[in-house]
């Protein structure tokens, strides 16, 4: 309930929202926990495995039991803590993991059944009969597993990564981190303060201390506008920094919209994740307090203390009634102060320890320890021991601490470990855990709030001194008590004393792993589940090594931590995968005639990055086959154009252009004279083909070379590999052209006719022998041709300027439409390609030499190359490898498929009896027959002979001849035609 | 992670591109016996510890590196380029 | 002492207190017939296996940390047998076969969950291959089978078909895999070979190895001076150190792959799903998280942990898959330390050493072969003759270039696999 | 006699101004990518200035204002808004239809470049004149500062629906947050 007078929200900015259909009002800016406590609401969640009823927790991102899915459809989150989301007019919220409801869950049934259902109980069990894990065991568990749901739908909410760089990062805008800031910003460096919450100031906006006389609260309010007014500072809110990363990289998520009705803002992203990159960075991320196993602590309404502070301090909300507190230090007795403050009750105050003070007018219990706890969905008493007897308390709220825990997770992010204090009975970060990080205030170790801002001060001022600024220390006045606290990590007593609240790990869970010899700390961890939830055992992980400890006789030290890994808090794949969804995943290339193509109706189909046109349907034609025919047809008998700019363009130039080619490429480059152009065969340095293309001679040190669509980027990896690293020596530069010109193919027995309707000076068969190459002009605008095909016709590849690509290739296909020929796409360019048996990527697949694919005789032996040495090797010139070779069905009509393997007539289709495969097909209409191409073993040797093709997932067994890969044309006689 | 390109200064590791032990800058002959060869291609020191490794700063003027770099805490000690450019 | 539901009813009765140590802890012997270096997955099927299969019961596994520690607890679990190329076609036919039997082999839940692996393609060209791999995996009797789109969109509702940067031309689907409980695996197996006789000894790091005269002799350890007639090492992400002590250098660099868990989720997920273009695999685990991941950092590194760009890019993949998966949230990033070798496939061979046996190079498809690789070097360990489905994992075929297994096409530059 | 029409890279796609910036296309006229040959860097440098008026430029760095030379990658430039000398010391390739150019500028054009760029593109140390390569999501590009917060962006050609799609995103999102 509200409190009057207390906390930082304005009663006048009501919201109203809803919580599992029910509406409430709240106050704008505040968290759903602080309105759901302001509205009496205890009961907000069930925990994991027993469905236990469970309430709020804590007042921040550690929460493990206030977890609710925010809206429905598409934009339906589910696992959002109701700590940390800011409610706003029209917010809807659900409960998670019960049903029918959340006060009556089916599911709790799991938890009468808890004796059985013990730490690792499902390795001992559901083994028979083997097929009932599948079928029953297994949906069951999962049903009843997971927390939130996703709704299935897409929706196109927006996320957002952005980069930051700064000198100086500080994490966590408490009082460290605001004092950090100010030393820092005001010394004149780039600084960056991010900080979880909406608002900066850290504890000191949930306690009632004073911070040079003023309240704290306000203080860290003038700070805030002092670093606002900065220009060298940047503040980051609702950013909370999600991991720490080699050399000063920092990954934070930032809440941007999650607080603003969608409809409001529909282009503001719903979140951002940030890389930020920062010279030096100083974690001020506080501590975070810690639970106390006692029976039965995990009722609706059993809280962290310094929880009850921030509703009460910061929004104004009383969590109860009769608030009563259960603690081990001086700490929590602030708690019992403010209350009475405020005008609320508190029913007792129970310190563990034997002399300790009353603060203020409330009953204090000293030795004292809660046993017991009544309550279904709601606290109602406890009992307690004390120094003097034992008894009961009414109470409906109870405010238990352990201690504080400094948040030392991003520092464990590089393999650091922790180092136990026993003096705050905690683990504190060990220096240098993350080079360029230090950390400062109660994440160190300081836990007074002078302490904080002399901590961040100093830190801040080193930070800065490291980059050879100077900043000066200038430390206000604030409270210096001790910490003082004495261990108590749980409570004996009947009943369950709860460790891991979400995964319902309890004490004796622990002990279970410690007497089944779990004993490391990651065995008992990966066997109880403890700290595994998304909590990631924030609060109750030092607790649970403590009972591990104590179980099998060891300090905690000996005992060692778990390892804390990114991210801190959880974040979405949205945030991290922001900006892929639909097509962002990668960079999409468009040649100058995609519009052209599309245009025509053209299926575009993906070429790595590149669209190409799959074929261009033309009325009447009911398949992609019929149009393919045609389309072969154009080349075969009259002409054919086809858009070519995807192949890699590679300009190469200098001196030792020629001797450089010769050394990357198999054959020979230096041989081959101006104006001309030859096949080039490129091997990886291990012996295998990498690539092939053509090479063009343009000058004396002019090249220009091609290479596949797929294989560009790493071809020119690879040169600039062997240029730079390799031969050095070799004075030869290159620079990619691909983008630079379009290129199209122009093939088929009418090629040359058309070229010389749209070149400005026709060419002749005598000046353009087959594999020449020159300059041409079209229009006046200066372009290259190259004699050369892919289809085993008169062909030509003409190039000009990117800026006329467009306007070319739509002149080129009028006239070869007025030639009865017209546009081809890759299904016909690629039986083209078969028909000749040409090789590409289905062929080069990695795998393969050039001895498999019949091109060992062109591996000079007169020069190294790169790849020479390595293809040398025995296993890969074995003539049994599996070599290439033409398939044909033997009558021709039977369908053959890619990715069938091959047998010997007769014999059974298993592995053993494997001869090889298939990796292209298509259906030729040039042939009139089924054809592929594929590897046999010593495919050479066989042709002729019959082999069965059997390709068991589709069905298909087709007897085929294997014959040379050159199925059409294998004199040649028409491409030089 | 940022490594230091010798041409461009620290950057994201996002723009490079890894190759491995920069023992790949010493190419045997091509006439060198099978074992070179093998060493060369396939087997490694592979040290838990500081290497001398090859980038490429593909995503950036093109340089190919050698990074001096430790595998356990992947604390960068220095790059430079390869090979030496005829003077 | 054995587990069953029966014995869990009774425990819950009586408080738990019966249950006993699944392992011992025994101090180290002075000497011992085997000696296996490495006490994770593989380490520990081997010791299990040598025990069962061969009746050999005087070996001592050394774990330099705790059971189970490496790569066996920290990967995406995923089991398969979906592999092209003579070699890996039997021998991960034959890892499959020992999965499905394991938990009433073990008396161990490993909660070998048989849901499906799904492997999605983007090109004809790619439903090609598929076809290919799907082919040879039948030949090696095998499941598989290829789907349509629509298909696809059947198994797994959650793949965007209509707005996915690189399409869904099908899938090649694999029932009979899935994924396990991967720290069940290490469990499982260690309780098997403690039950059997077996030493597993954590907190022993291997110092040296002990060679005289070229024969093996034994070891030395944080623990102690350790005499064995025979030394076998298996341990992925610290094989190149290891074998260094014997004066080898291996054909592997070490590579770290990343994998990420969200929060728990009502199931959303068939079995597993991998996206071809992407290099990303998905799955959901029995408590509800997603796991997935995708390809190395692709640096070398002994670090266990990633960096930003790969995470990313794995998460981008996702989004482009399965956008419905947004609103889920990463909890857990981790990293395992890859053997990668010049093929992307594993050794299981004898040395140069008499008696010192190798067992390295799983590059990140270690998981799926615990059975099978401890199966099959028990039996090379205790024969001395390599076990049929694992005799093409030699040493030497980089060498000599026979029998390469680069199913990934891409060559002898090790992270590339 | 043929007649062949141009198309700029990203016609159809450009202008457009979101919240505080504008993007608009730029022609940079003749493109030519020099790079010299082995000891050639100086006669190029020094022919370069000789015929209009800009040594070759320092890595990460832009000479000249009228006719300009943009760094672009290890030991090469682009000669941009002007024709490139005869360079017999250097290779030189015409680029002049190689990029998609996009000027940026407004307010916020560098928060919407910190969206997409990991280069640190910040005024205090990436100033009036500097250049870098770099990637914008999971392009190479290159990125000169032209002004006080003005940018340009050269991306592949074929890559400028995808560029004009990421500058868009981003401005969205930058804009958007400035309403609340």
């Amino acid at each position: 309930m509200r409190v009057a007078g207390k906390g930082h929200t304005d009663a006048a900015e009501t919201v109203h929202f809803t919580f599992d259909g029910q509406s409430y009002a709240g106050r704008k800016g505040e968290t759903l926990a602080a309105a759901l406590l302001a509205n009496g609401v205890k009961l907000v969640g069930r925990s994991f495995k027993y469905h236990r009823p469970r309430g709020i927790v804590t007042a921040g991102s550690e929460e493990p039991n206030a977890l609710v899915t925010v809206g429905t459809g598409g934009g339906q989150d589910p696992n959002v803590r109701a700590t940390t989301l800011e409610i706003y007019d029209g917010l809807e919220v659900r409960s998670q993991n019960a049903w029918p409801s959340l006060k009556y869950d089916m599911m709790s049934v799991n938890d009468l059944a808890a004796p059985f259902l013990s730490a690792g109980f499902y390795y001992k069990t559901f083994m028979w009969p083997k097929a009932f894990w599948e079928s029953l065991y297994e949906p069951v568990i999962r049903k009843a597993a997971g927390l939130g749901a996703l709704s299935g739908d897409i929706n196109d909410d927006i996320y957002e990564k952005a980069f930051a760089h700064c000198d100086l990062l500080i994490i966590g805008a408490g009082p460290a981190g605001l004092m950090a800031a100010l030393t820092a910003g005001r010394a004149g460096v780039d600084v960056i303060l991010a900080d979880e919450d909406s608002q900066m100031g850290g504890r000191l906006l949930a306690e009632t201390f004073t911070v040079d006389g003023q309240d704290g609260a306000d203080w860290a309010a003038d700070a805030v506008s002092e670093l606002a007014a900065m220009d060298n500072v940047r503040l980051m809110t609702r950013t909370t920094i999600t991991g720490a990363y080699d050399q000063g990289t920092y990954g934070a998520i930032e809440q941007v919209g999650h607080h603003v009705a969608r409809a409001d803002a529909p282009d503001l992203p719903r979140e951002c994740f940030w890389r930020i990159v920062a010279k030096r960075a100083v974690l001020c991320a506080g501590a975070l307090e810690r639970p106390i196993a006692f029976p039965n602590n995990d009722r609706p309404g059993i809280m962290m203390a310094s929880a009850v502070r921030s509703y009460l301090n910061r929004w104004g909300v009383a969590p109860g009634k009769a608030v009563t507190i259960f603690a081990n230090n001086d700490d929590a007795h602030r708690t019992a102060v403010d209350l009475i403050a405020a005008g609320v009750k508190v029913a007792g105050v129970i310190d563990v320890r034997a002399d300790v003070q009353a603060m203020g007018d409330y009953p204090l219990y000293t030795s004292g320890a809660v046993t017991a706890t009544k309550g279904r969905l709601a606290l109602e008493s406890i009992t307690i021991t004390h120094a003097v007897g034992t008894r009961e308390i009414r109470t409906d709220c109870l405010a238990m601490s352990g201690g504080w825990n400094p948040t030392v997770h991003l520092t464990c992010h590089m393999n650091g470990r922790p180092t136990w204090d026993e003096t705050l009975l905690s683990f504190v970060p060990t220096d240098g855990s993350i080079p360029g990080l230090t950390v400062a205030g109660a994440a160190a170790g300081h836990m007074s709030t002078l302490g904080a801002l002399q901590s961040g001060a100093k830190g801040a001022a080193a930070a800065v001194a490291d980059l050879g600024v100077t900043a000066k220390v200038d430390v206000p006045t604030a409270e210096d008590d001790p910490y003082r606290i004495e261990a108590c990590w749980q409570v004996d007593g009947k009943g369950r004393k709860w460790l891991d609240f979400q995964n319902d790990v309890h004490v004796k869970d622990i002990k279970l792993a410690a007497q089944e010899n779990f004993r490391s700390v990651e065995h008992m961890k990966r066997y109880t589940t403890q700290g595994m939830a998304t909590d990631q055992g924030k609060s109750s992980n030092v607790a649970a090594l403590a009972v591990l400890a104590d179980a099998t006789g060891r300090g905690i030290p000996e005992t060692g931590t778990t390892t804390f890994r990114p991210p801190y808090v959880p974040v979405s794949i949205a945030a991290m995968g922001a900006g892929s969804q639909g097509h962002g995943f990668a960079p999409k290339r468009l040649t100058t005639s995609h519009h052209a193509s599309t245009g025509r109706s053209a299926p575009m189909i993906e070429a790595g990055l590149w669209y190409r046109p799959s074929y261009f349907p033309a009325p009447g034609e009911k398949t992609w086959l019929e149009s393919c025919n045609r389309e072969v047809g154009y080349v075969r008998d009259a002409v054919g154009v086809c858009d070519v700019s995807t192949l890699g363009k590679i300009d190469i130039q200098g001196p030792d252009a020629a001797a450089f080619l010769d050394f990357v490429y198999a054959n020979t480059f230096s041989t081959l004279r101006e104006n001309r152009v030859r096949y080039g065969l490129m091997l990886r340095e291990d012996g295998h083909v990498m690539d092939d293309g053509t090479t063009a001679r343009l000058g004396a040190d002019h090249y220009v070379m091609t290479t596949t669509t797929a294989a560009a980027g790493q071809v020119m990896t690879h040169l600039e590999w062997v240029a730079q690293a390799l031969r050095p020596d070799l004075d030869v530069r290159f620079a990619s052209v691909t983008e630079q010109w379009a290129q199209f193919a122009v093939a088929g027995p009418r090629s040359r006719a058309l070229l010389n309707t749209v070149l400005d000076d026709p060419i002749t068969g005598e000046d353009w022998p087959f594999m020449s190459c020159g300059a041409v002009s079209i229009g006046g605008i200066e372009g290259r041709l190259f004699r050369i095909s892919f289809s085993g016709e008169h062909a030509y590849e003409i190039a000009v300027p990117s800026r006329y690509g467009a306007s070319l290739f739509r002149l080129l296909v009028a006239q070869a439409e007025a030639m009865e020929g017209g546009a081809y796409g890759m299904e016909a360019l690629n039986v083209l390609r078969i028909e000749k048996g040409f090789i590409t990527h289905a062929e080069i697949h990695g795998r393969v030499t050039a001895f498999d694919i019949g091109m060992d005789r062109m591996v000079s032996r007169k020069k190294d190359c790169i790849g020479f040495a390595a293809s040398r090797r025995e296993g890969l010139l074995d003539g049994q490898r599996e070599r290439l070779v033409g398939l044909r069905s033997v009558n021709g009509t039977d369908k053959i498929t890619a990715g069938a393997h091959l047998f010997v007539e007769g014999a059974d289709a298993v592995s053993d009896n494997d001869q090889g495969y298939i990796t292209s097909v298509c259906w030729s209409p040039t042939l009139d027959s089924h054809i592929g191409l594929g590897f046999v073993k010593d495919g050479p040797s066989r042709l002729g002979e019959h082999v069965v093709a059997v390709d068991h997932v589709r069905g298909v067994t087709v007897t085929c001849e294997v014959c040379s890969p050159v199925f059409f044309d294998p004199d040649g006689g028409r491409v030089r035609g | 992670m940022r490594l230091p390109c010798p041409i461009c200064g620290e950057r994201d590791r996002r723009e490079f591109y890894y190759k491995g032990d920069a023992l790949a800058l010493d190419r045997p002959a091509g006439d060198a016996d099978g074992g070179v060869w093998d060493d060369y291609l396939h087997n490694r020191d592979n040290l838990a510890g500081v290497v001398r490794e090859l980038w490429h700063h593909a995503g950036g003027c093109g340089a190919w590196i050698v990074v001096t770099r430790d595998t356990v805490t992947h604390e960068v000690h220095g790059a430079e380029r390869v090979g030496k450019a005829k003077a | 002492m054995g587990y069953s539901g029966f014995k869990v009813i009774k425990e819950g009765l009586f408080g738990q207190k019966g249950w006993k140590p699944v392992w011992r802890d025994p101090a180290p012997k002075s000497e011992y017939d085997v000696v296996i270096i490495g006490g994770g997955g593989h380490g520990l099927s081997t010791a299990y296996y040598l025990a069962k299969e061969h009746g050999i019961t005087n070996v001592a596994v050394l774990e330099k940390g705790y059971i189970g520690g490496g790569n066996v607890g920290r990967n995406t679990t995923i089991v398969r047998a979906n592999y092209m190329l003579p070699g890996n076609s039997e021998f991960y036919s034959h890892s499959l076969k020992l999965w499905e039997d394991m938990e009433q082999d073990l008396n161990y839940n490993t909660m070998m969950s048989q849901r499906g692996v799904m492997m999605l393609c983007h090109s004809d060209g790619q439903r090609d291959f598929f076809a290919r791999r799907a082919n040879a995996m039948v030949n090696q009797g095998d499941d598989a089978e290829l789907l349509t789109p629509e298909e696809v969109k059947r198994e797994a509702p959650s793949i965007d078909l209509d707005n996915v940067r690189f399409p869904i031309y099908g899938g090649l689907m694999h029932r009979r895999g899935g994924t396990a409980r991967h720290d069940a695996v290490a469990w499982g197996y260690a309780r098997g070979a403690d039950q059997r006789g077996v030493d597993l000894i954590q907190n022993c790091e291997v110092t040296g190895i002990d060679i005289e005269g070229g024969v093996v002799k034994g070891v030395q350890t944080t623990r102690g001076a350790i005499r064995a007639k025979k030394v076998a090492i298996v341990v992925a992400g610290r094989s190149s150190q290891v074998a260094a002590m014997a004066g080898m250098r291996l054909p592997i660099e070490s590579h770290v792959l990343q994998a990420f868990v969200s929060e728990g989720l009502k199931p959303v997920l068939p079995g597993v799903i991998s996206f071809g273009m992407g290099h990303f695999y998905i799955s959901q685990s029995d408590k509800g998280g997603l796991v997935f991941g995708s390809d190395l950092d692709f640096y070398a590194s002994y670090a266990s942990r990633g960096n930003l760009p790969m995470a990313e890019h794995c998460m981008e993949a996702c989004m482009t898959l399965m956008p419905s998966l947004g609103k889920a949230k990463v909890l857990r990033s981790w990293g395992g330390i890859m053997d990668m070798s010049p093929d992307g496939s594993p050794i299981i061979d004898t040395t140069d050493t008499a008696g010192l046996f190798l067992n390295c190079g799983w590059c990140y498809g270690g998981f799926k072969a615990v059975p099978g690789s401890g199966f099959s070097y028990a039996h090379l360990i205790a024969t001395g003759q390599h076990h049929t489905p694992a005799a093409r994992y030699r040493l030497d075929r980089f060498r000599t270039g026979r029998g390469l297994m680069d199913e990934e096409g891409t060559g002898s530059q090790h992270n590339l696999h | 006699m043929a007649k062949l029409i141009e198309t700029t890279p990203c016609a159809g796609l450009l202008p457009l101004s979101i919240g505080g910036v504008n993007i608009h296309e730029i022609n940079l006229g003749q493109v030519t990518l020099v790079a010299p040959y082995a000891g050639g860097a100086k006669a190029t440098s020094d022919a370069l200035k000789a015929a209009i008026g800009v040594t070759f430029p320092k890595p990460n760095r832009t000479n000249g204002a009228g006719p300009r030379a943009i760094w672009c990658g290890l030991d090469q430039a682009l000669i941009v808004g002007g024709a490139c000398p005869d360079l017999p010391q250097a290779a030189v390739v015409d680029h002049s239809d190689a990029w998609a150019v996009v000027r940026i500028e407004g307010a916020e054009a560098e928060a919407v470049l910190a969206r997409l760029v990991p280069a640190d593109l910040r005024a205090s140390v990436f100033k009036r004149g500097h250049t870098v390569r770099t990637m914008l999501v999971h392009m190479n590009v290159g990125i000169t500062r032209v002004g006080a917060s003005a940018f340009e962006v050269m991306a592949m050609r074929s890559m400028a629906g995808t560029l004009v799609h990421d500058l868009e995103q981003a401005a969205k999102g930058v804009a958007a947050r400035a309403l609340i």
